[in-house]
């Protein structure tokens, strides 16, 4: 029984691990946009159409 | 309606770039239009969206009286795009890539009217020669057959003088003045100034994807 | 005929001569083929009763992994010669290019069975001929499903930059129901289906092949737009 | 604070409770023991898998009609939830299985099915990556979204008669006890987390998008 609880720590832990994975990855993303559209924003306006 | 084609505000973007930024374009029936400018102007694309090859980003077309999207079916039908690279199969002889477009346009051509079409185009003798010995200039001649083939309403012609010669220019020049001359409307694109504008009633030329200048 | 039919027989005509003026493709995927045939007596070894009991699968991977690369090449060339787009600007539904593509597909894949069938028999000493009615309806049933799903996914894939490894990818999950069915219902009749399980597979087989049919060509147009 | 952080937040404490319940709170299943208290997060994120690859053809559908970018957005979005949550729900249900079957995998339906999710959606969101025109791209991407949707009830049932080992579902009876709400509370709780980690991943990608298409053009 006791070896049991290895594996249902190991299934909480996963998940928890998982949702913050996605959500550092999330924030690591918006961040790198964040920043591109900052330094080439106005450059960028210039290209829209005629 | 005497105008084939009226396009309005044509825009088109593929990803970051703009290929067409707003042309307006009308072609009148029994007109032949030069679309003027340098490679990577927006000819090739304008063309493809008023052939229905290409959905625009914005703006309206209207071609043949039905406004895209709608209608494309009766365009096809009545319209030809002539592409620069051509379309032909290499494993495929003269006759048997002219048959192809005959049944792919619904038109049943016999064995002579396929014969006939290319020794219009003095391919007489490559009839049954397979494309994949051909030169390019052949396969451009092999275009203007596949024309020849149905009657046309509009005809949009894309680099039709590239790598033809003296005689194949010819032959070009000679199909345009018969569009012309039934009532079709014509638009040649192209970089070679001399050959597009010869019979042309009306030039427009594209700079960046904008018309720089209208009637001459 | 109708001018869908006419358009797409059309399309089938030109590719079937196409290919009967190089052959090469064919011959290499027929070699291919028989390879694979031969990989699997290697992996299992020499044992004519586990081969004999494996040969339905080991026939059905056979077809897929041989059918696959044929797929590829179903329009590519159109991109030779010109461009699948070009096909757009004839009159008429675009589904006819759809259909007789699939009908090429069909008839190269029915070639290689053709020979497949009879060099599996020889090899892995199974009696098809028994069964040849019911193995029948099962190949082309199959063989059906396959070209569907085969044929559209080629059709979007060939645009792609590493097309010859997303086709599989694609494709692959797409033909489980078809190989799990096709397997099924071969294993079933060369056992004289004494379980009676062989309708089930074919029933399952003929609502995927129905199913997907009806949406490949419903969705198809898109596929072709640019 | 604004309301899609708020909404982030009380996910993340859904979960947080439902995971002391869970773990610390209820008390072992009659049957299956501790084992059981896999489920209250396997469950839950097998539903948030197939609600996410449902939003996946909605939003496919829904481009192909109205062929709006914003659609195919919240597709791609929903999708990488999706493989994110195909994934777990794989790992989650071998841990759960090898203590109760004794075997890390079984051939059965549910297990094959959703393994082969995987590749598919994978397939999807690789084609996507391949694609530099968006209107291309979105448009590859929605077929592939329709065709997968179609196919994956046909793949579980072919599996299904190949093999059968699942447990059926928990009858409805079972649920209206402790155990039931636990597993209900997770339903709401990972739900939540789809929907806050969803619309992120949109705003992302439409800004994504943005910066993409207002940067410096080429050619």
């Amino acid at each position: 029984m006791n070896d049991h609880w290895l594996f249902i720590g190991a299934g909480y832990g996963i998940t928890w691990v998982a949702l913050c994975w996605y959500l550092l990855r999330l924030r690591r993303r918006e961040r790198a946009v964040a920043a591109a559209s900052g330094r080439g924003g106005e450059g960028a306006r210039a290209g829209g159409p005629g | 309606m005497n105008l084939a084609v009226v396009a309005e505000g044509v825009t088109r973007r593929f990803g970051r770039r703009w290929a067409l930024r707003g042309v307006d374009l009308a072609v009148p029936r029994g007109a032949v239009v030069a679309l003027l400018g340098a490679n990577g102007t927006g000819k090739t694309t304008l063309l493809r969206v008023v052939s229905t090859l290409l959905r625009p980003t914005a703006g309206r077309v209207q071609v043949l009286g039905h406004a895209l999207p709608a209608g494309e079916d009766e365009i096809r039908a009545r319209a030809a795009f002539m592409t620069a690279g051509g379309h032909a199969y290499e494993e495929l002889t003269g006759v048997e890539n002219l048959r192809f477009a005959a049944r792919m346009s619904g038109k049943t051509a016999s064995d002579d009217d396929l014969r006939g079409a290319l020794a219009a185009v003095d391919l007489g003798g490559a009839a049954d020669v397979p494309v994949r010995a051909w030169s390019t200039g052949m396969r451009q001649r092999l275009e203007l057959a596949r024309l020849r083939l149905r009657p046309l309403e509009l005809v949009l012609l894309d680099e039709p003088f590239v790598s033809l010669d003296e005689d194949g220019v010819g032959l070009v020049h000679e199909a345009v003045r018969g569009w012309r001359e039934a009532g079709a409307a014509v638009v040649i694109a192209s970089h070679r100034v001399d050959d597009a504008t010869r019979h042309a009633d009306e030039v427009v030329r594209l700079v960046g994807g904008r018309v720089a200048a209208g009637t001459a | 005929m109708s001018a869908l039919a006419r358009r797409a027989a059309a399309i089938l005509w030109k590719d079937i001569l196409s290919e009967t003026r190089t052959r090469q493709g064919f011959t290499a995927m027929l070699s291919f083929a028989a390879l694979v045939l031969f990989m699997f007596s290697f992996a299992i070894g020499v044992d004519n009763d586990l081969l004999g009991r494996l040969a339905g699968g080991l026939l059905w991977v056979a077809i897929v992994f041989t059918g696959t690369l044929s797929l590829g090449r179903t329009f590519q060339n159109e991109e030779l010669a010109g461009g699948t787009r070009l096909l757009r600007l004839y009159p008429g539904d675009v589904r006819a290019i759809y259909l007789g593509k699939l009908a090429g597909n069909l008839v190269v894949l029915a070639a290689l069975e053709v020979v497949l069938f009879p060099a599996a028999a020889i090899l892995y000493g199974v009696d098809f001929a028994a069964q040849a009615g019911p193995l029948l309806l099962v190949a082309a049933l199959g063989t059906f499903g396959f070209s569907v799903i085969g044929t559209f996914f080629s059709a979007l894939t060939v645009h792609l930059r590493a097309r010859e490894l997303l086709l599989p990818l694609l494709l692959f999950p797409a033909l489980v129901p078809v190989v799990l069915a096709s397997v099924g219902a071969t294993e079933a009749f060369l056992a004289g289906d004494p379980l009676g399980r062989a309708t089930g597979w074919l029933r399952l087989l003929a609502s995927y092949d129905v199913i997907l049919f009806v949406v490949c060509v419903w969705i198809f147009p898109v596929v072709l737009e640019e | 604070m604004n309301r899609l952080t708020m909404l982030g937040w009380l996910a993340i404490a859904l979960i947080a409770v439902g995971s002391v319940l869970g773990l610390v709170v209820l008390p072992a299943d009659a049957l299956q023991g501790e084992v059981q208290r896999l489920l209250y997060v396997h469950v839950p994120v097998a539903w948030v898998m197939m609600l996410a690859f449902f939003v996946v053809f909605l939003m496919s559908i829904l481009y192909l009609v109205q062929r709006r970018l914003k659609w195919d957005l919240l597709a791609v979005s929903a999708a990488e939830l999706g493989v994110v949550a195909a994934v777990l729900t794989l790992i989650l249900g071998t841990l759960w299985g090898r203590p109760t079957w004794g075997i890390w995998w079984a051939w059965d339906p549910r297990i094959t099915t959703t393994a082969l999710l995987v590749p598919i959606y994978t397939g999807y969101l690789v084609v996507r990556s391949m694609a530099e025109d968006p209107d291309r791209r979105a448009r590859w991407a929605a077929v592939i979204g329709l065709i997968a949707f179609v196919q994956v009830p046909i793949v579980y049932l072919s599996v299904f008669w190949w093999r059968s080992l699942h447990q059926p579902p928990s009858s409805p009876q079972s649920m209206w006890s402790a155990y039931g709400l636990v597993m209900l509370l997770g339903f709401v709780a990972y739900t939540l987390a789809f929907a806050y980690l969803w619309l992120r991943r949109y705003r992302l990608a439409a800004t994504e998008l943005e910066l993409e298409l207002s940067g410096p053009e080429e050619g």
